[in-house]
């Protein structure tokens, strides 16, 4: 047990294209999955999953963190769109 | 503290580790007790076929491995050879056909980076790669899906890591359908202070293990591939490991950083059966001990036992030995690359392998069982009872089925003949910036930055002619090879060999092997070629089925000026059209036949080393004076396919006349057996009217057959009285083929 | 004194030898710049060359931007200092903002080794002074993330300032999607940053720096900047 | 309007390497995520997430159709984990 008021969280970053920029992964799982037999499958689009095992105290604080690693480091601006969720785990 | 006396291992548990039970009470015998589970483990990866060679090792005894210009032959993790001036040029083929199997992208990298870390193990900077892979039918999307990865694969880490994919060898064949085949080659170049060698020595020196964590990735990985793939192979997935370029390149720049060091005794890499087998290898060439603390080791995962830690496979790993009282220079080296450098144990004089877990001893193996202690096994074999007639056939009294233009352009259309820039452009070819000559013509050529001279390579693997025989198969890939160098003006240094088959334990395929490796022997040592290194990779088996003998030889040439090297492509209009070695009538063995008859049958082509090494003395002699405008090797598809080539590289046709007059009683196939049969060695050159004469000289002072065929240009390409193909059709049939079936999705 | 190439190393990258014998072909000097220093050892020339830092991954270039050797290179962009992105170092260069877009996955999705034809755009920079407009270089590309992307609005700008340097065409310099490997926005295969001291290129004109190896057309690159800056007295 | 009972449903699939299969790229984001300021971080791992536009009646249908994409194609079963969320969009 911590003593302290220090958690574990972990927080699910979702990286996408813009839905401006092109995205050549998307189109060809779409037509292989239209090839298998899913005609019912519009589009598709292919980003990023990235989770991240933190620690920290303050959920608030902790959030204001991974929104400066996402922007920072994570996802690239001009072409990219990131949402993440952050849960606290029980010890 | 003294380990607990352990039980006889169940039959199960011995199955895991593929050791049979007299192996294991041979092992306890000699060690004169029962062996614990870590120990049994060790042990059973050591004496698996895939580290210990057991099956093999007797026939590979075969194989000539001296030679003026060798300085390390097989043993060590790659062979050597001198290139003069203190230049070292070392190289090694390894085959990862059961990863890919499982894993296609990731069995194929990891393949690539098992081969790299060979290189720098001793040394020497990785200056090209090359692959040799095998599949089944692409008109089957299973079959495409597994190529296409495969080539990611091999892409990935190469173009990663920055070093060259010069060329390969790409064949597809239905007997490949279950078990596809993934064998990679590097070559590197070393000086001679740098050369570094596999061996622990010191007792007292620290051992250290670098670069990455260790994981539970492909535990039991030599195992795996000492066994046949079947249906359990699913829950052998866990060895699938995921390779890291990025990070082997971390740890090739600081090895070799290390390799001019003085603190540095000895240096292997971590590949099958993991440190069990690197430390126990390095120390049993030393004739000392290893003491391994497990605790020391970093890891990736929590939890992990002794046995997973010995037996990891996790890949971009080094051990190395170094001086004592060195050992922070060292990691200073690693720092700097970010990469982990754990002092892990150290040499001792005990020739054994001795296992700490912490305080407590958990294995001690004496080297000699370990590494030494297996017996080699010599399984029956049998000739095919249906051979002879198989060899008896006469495949020219076979009708065809096609004309003689729809059967040219069918097999040039074919993935097999075609042109494979689909593959290659993905491989970056180039990096490093001594690619003269990459993918896409015979061999391949790099020049040596600072020298005039520079090296060729390429790698031929014995086709459907080994099926039918495989002695005469192998020979014929040797030969292949030889004239693949002859035509960019290279002289063969030494060469390396994957030996991929079947199920050992069937007689048939002990047959083979026996042919093969014979036959490899018999044609290294009449070329005058020194085998210095190779690898075997036995049970491509899927249920019972296994592949065709597919011996696969990487052969590594030093060409005098790379200046002065010619194209396969025909270069002008006018030019006059020459084969140089023997007219042959024959299609036992050949695509075309595989194409159109289905089955393969009849005697494959004769070899005639003596003619073989004068023609290819010829073509260099050619090559190198600068006579030719165009010289290209004739092997898969014929005269006919050979020559198409030469006229879609050049952009030009060609009208030739082939000046054998048709016997009055000819076999229906004969014009077929003309065209597109595989008559060993061969040579379609062209030269300018002006140098006929010096060509005509060069040939007789070599005593070398040479017949005028013809004459460069035009828009088609004819061969008098046969066949006559526009070269606009030609082009698209072999640019089609492989593109065409991988574009189709 | 000869002009001076400082050649950064990252690790994972992989043609700091290739420039350097380049360079050295264009009679200049080199030097190596390590990602984790902050000194660029007096390079006139700053050369960011091709690879995978740092693996390449989560995005070509993400994390190399921002090592300390970075910082000093902005600083020297800044003040009219020459850098020259090939490759990799393009991508680290627009990872960085020292060049506006980003480079994609190319549109094939494969990675592609094989030679371009690239037209020159503009001269007006060091890089390219040796050139005209219109005239057509052959250079290999070798990449999987090559595929230039900006929005409308940087597209438009880079166009009205003359920036985009290098496009995509055929040997005669026809423009065309066939001569397009990656399905860069504009054919774009490399752009100028506004003080046009800043070049970034996808095509590696270290590796056309001799007939030998089938093109020289790479070495007006580096000549081009050996020359101007000796013109100039640096 | 739709007459019939289709709806629109968005199926979003995260992708990622079973536990034990090494994830270079997640290493190397945490290393760099450190460098970077962030020692809070430990273990980060690294996937895809792809979304998909699909048509269907039921959402128990739509789900198993999903899986079945899931499995045939969207993951390596070798390597590679799933998991996916379905909603139905509101026309
Ligand atoms: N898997 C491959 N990787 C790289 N290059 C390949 C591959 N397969 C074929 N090639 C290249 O395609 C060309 C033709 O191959 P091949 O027909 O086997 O040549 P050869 O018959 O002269 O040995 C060669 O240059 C070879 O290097
Ligand atoms: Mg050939």
């Amino acid at each position: 047990m911590p003593t302290d008021n220090r958690h574990r969280y972990i927080a699910e970053v979702v990286v996408t294209l813009k839905p401006v920029v092109n995205d050549p992964q998307g189109l060809v799982v779409t037509q292989a999955l239209h090839a298998l037999g899913y005609p019912e499958v519009g589009a598709t689009r292919v980003g990023k999953f990235i989770s991240l095992d933190l620690e920290g105290a303050e959920e608030s604080q902790v959030r204001a963190r991974v929104e400066e690693m996402c922007r920072r480091l994570l996802r690239n601006e001009v072409i990219e769109d990131y949402r993440f969720q952050l849960r606290r785990e029980e010890p | 503290m003294t380990q607990a006396v352990p039980e006889a291992p169940t039959q199960a548990e011995l199955r895991e580790i593929a050791l049979t039970r007299a192996e294991y009470e041979s092992a306890s015998a000699q060690l004169g007790r029962a062996l614990n589970p870590l120990e049994l483990g060790m042990l059973g990866a050591m004496w698996s076929e895939h580290c210990s060679y057991k099956t093999s090792k007797p026939l590979l005894r075969q194989l000539r491995s001296t030679g003026a210009r060798v300085v390390l032959g097989p043993g060590e993790n790659a062979g050597v050879v001198d290139l003069g001036d203190d230049l070292l040029c070392c190289f090694k083929i390894e085959s990862h056909n059961h990863p890919s199997a499982i894993e296609p992208v990731q069995g194929a990298a990891t393949g690539v980076g098992g081969i790299l870390r060979d290189v720098f193990a001793m040394g020497a900077r990785p200056v090209a790669l090359l692959d040799a892979i095998r599949f089944g039918d692409l008109d089957q999307s299973l079959q495409r899906h597994r190529f296409a990865r495969v080539v990611e694969g091999i892409g990935f880490y190469g173009n990663c890591i920055g070093v060259p994919t010069v060329g390969g060898e790409t064949y597809f064949d239905s007997a490949y359908s279950d078990n596809c085949l993934v064998n990679a080659m590097c070559v590197g170049l070393a000086e001679r202070s740098q050369l570094v060698r596999a061996v622990a020595s010191g007792p007292g020196n620290p051992v250290m293990l670098v670069g990455a964590d260790t994981g539970r990735d492909g535990i039991h990985g030599a195992t795996f591939a000492s066994v046949q793939l079947d249906e359990s192979a699913d829950e052998r997935r866990p060895a699938v490991q995921v390779g890291n370029p990025y990070l082997e390149k971390c740890l090739l720049e600081a090895c070799l950083e290390l390799c001019g060091h003085p603190a540095l005794v000895g240096l292997q890499d971590c590949g099958a059966a993991g440190l069990t087998s690197s430390c126990a290898e390095m120390a049993h060439r030393g004739g000392v001990g290893i003491e391994i603390d497990v605790a020391r080791v970093s890891r990736r995962e929590l939890g992990m036992s002794p046995y997973q830690v010995m037996l990891s496979e996790s890949q971009e790993r080094m051990v190395l030995v170094v001086e004592s009282g060195q050992e922070d220079a060292v990691r200073q080296i690693f720092d700097r690359w970010d990469l982990h450098s754990d002092i892990i144990g150290r040499v001792i004089s005990e020739p054994e392998l001795r296992i700490l877990d912490g305080p407590v001893r958990v294995a001690t193996l004496p080297l000699g069982i370990l590494v030494d202690g297996f017996a080699e096994r010599r399984p029956p074999s049998r000739r095919p009872i249906d051979l002879d007639s198989r060899l008896a056939a006469d495949p020219l009294s076979s009708p065809a089925p096609w004309s003689l233009e729809e059967s040219w352009l069918r097999l040039l259309s074919s993935p097999n003949c075609g042109e494979t820039r689909w593959i290659f452009r993905q491989y970056d070819h180039q990096v490093g910036d001594d690619t003269v000559r990459g993918p896409g013509g015979d061999a391949a050529v790099l020049r040596i930055k600072g020298r005039s001279d520079g090296l060729a390579m390429t790698v031929d693997g014995a086709h459907r002619s080994a099926a039918l025989d495989p002695r005469q198969g192998t020979a014929l890939a040797v030969a292949e090879a030889v004239r693949n160098l002859a035509v960019v003006g290279a002289e063969p240094l030494a060469l390396t060999n994957c030996l991929n088959f079947g199920d050992p334990d069937q007689p048939e395929v002990m047959w083979q092997m026996e042919e093969a490796v014979g036959g490899l022997a018999e044609a290294a040592l009449a070329f005058g070629i020194p085998v210095v290194s190779g690898n075997v990779s036995l049970y491509n088996d899927f249920q019972g089925t296994g592949i065709p003998p597919t011996p696969m030889v990487g052969l590594v040439g030093q060409v005098p000026a790379v200046a002065v090297s010619t194209g396969l492509g025909f270069r002008a209009a006018g030019d006059q059209i020459y084969l140089i070695g023997p007219a042959g009538v024959e299609l036992a063995g050949s695509e075309y036949q595989r194409l159109a008859q289905g089955a393969v049958m009849g005697t494959p082509p004769h070899l005639d080393v003596a003619a073989e090494l004068v023609a290819a003395a010829a073509i260099r002699d050619l090559v190198r004076g600068s006579v030719l405008s165009s010289a290209h090797d004739c092997s898969l598809g014929g005269l006919a396919v050979t020559l198409a080539e030469s006229c879609i590289a050049g952009g030009l046709g060609a009208v030739v006349d082939f000046p054998l007059a048709i016997p009055s009683q000819a076999p229906t196939g004969w014009a077929w057996g003309v065209l597109f049969g595989e008559t060993s060695g061969r040579y379609l050159v062209s030269v300018a009217p002006d140098l006929i004469d010096l060509l005509a000289a060069v040939c007789q002072g070599h005593g070398v057959p040479v017949m005028k065929l013809g004459v460069v240009g035009g828009s088609s390409i004819s061969i008098g009285g046969l066949a006559e193909i526009a070269l606009e059709a030609a082009t698209r049939a072999s640019a089609g083929g492989l593109a065409g079936f991988m574009e189709r999705g | 004194m000869p002009v001076r190439f400082g050649i950064a190393v990252f690790p994972g990258t992989w043609s700091e030898r290739d420039c350097s014998h380049a360079v050295s072909l264009a009679g200049g000097e080199s030097t190596f710049l390590w990602h984790a220093d902050r000194d660029l050892k007096g390079s006139d020339c700053v050369v960011l060359p091709g690879g995978f830092a740092h693996g390449d991954y989560l995005r070509a270039g993400a994390i190399a931007r921002f090592a300390p050797l970075m910082d000093a290179v902005a600083e020297h962009a800044r003040a009219g200092g020459l850098v020259l992105g090939i490759c990799n170092g393009f991508q680290i260069l627009c990872e960085a903002g020292l060049l506006p877009g980003a480079l994609l996955r190319n549109r094939g999705l494969q990675f592609l080794c094989q030679p371009t034809w690239l037209r020159v755009e503009t001269v007006s920079t060091r890089f390219l002074a040796g050139l005209e407009v219109g005239n057509t270089l052959e250079i290999p590309i070798s990449h999987g993330e090559g595929r230039y992307y900006a929005d409308p609005a940087t597209l438009a700008q880079l166009e009205a300032e003359s920036r985009v340097a290098l496009r995509y065409s055929g040997p005669t310099g026809e423009l065309a999607d066939q001569y397009n490997p990656n399905g860069s926005l504009h054919q774009i295969a490399g752009i100028l940053n506004e003080q046009r001291n800043v070049l970034g290129m996808m095509p590696h004109p270290e590796r056309a720096c001799e007939a030998l190896l089938g093109s020289s057309d790479g070495l007006a690159l580096f000549s081009g900047v050996v020359r101007s800056l000796v013109a100039a007295g640096r």
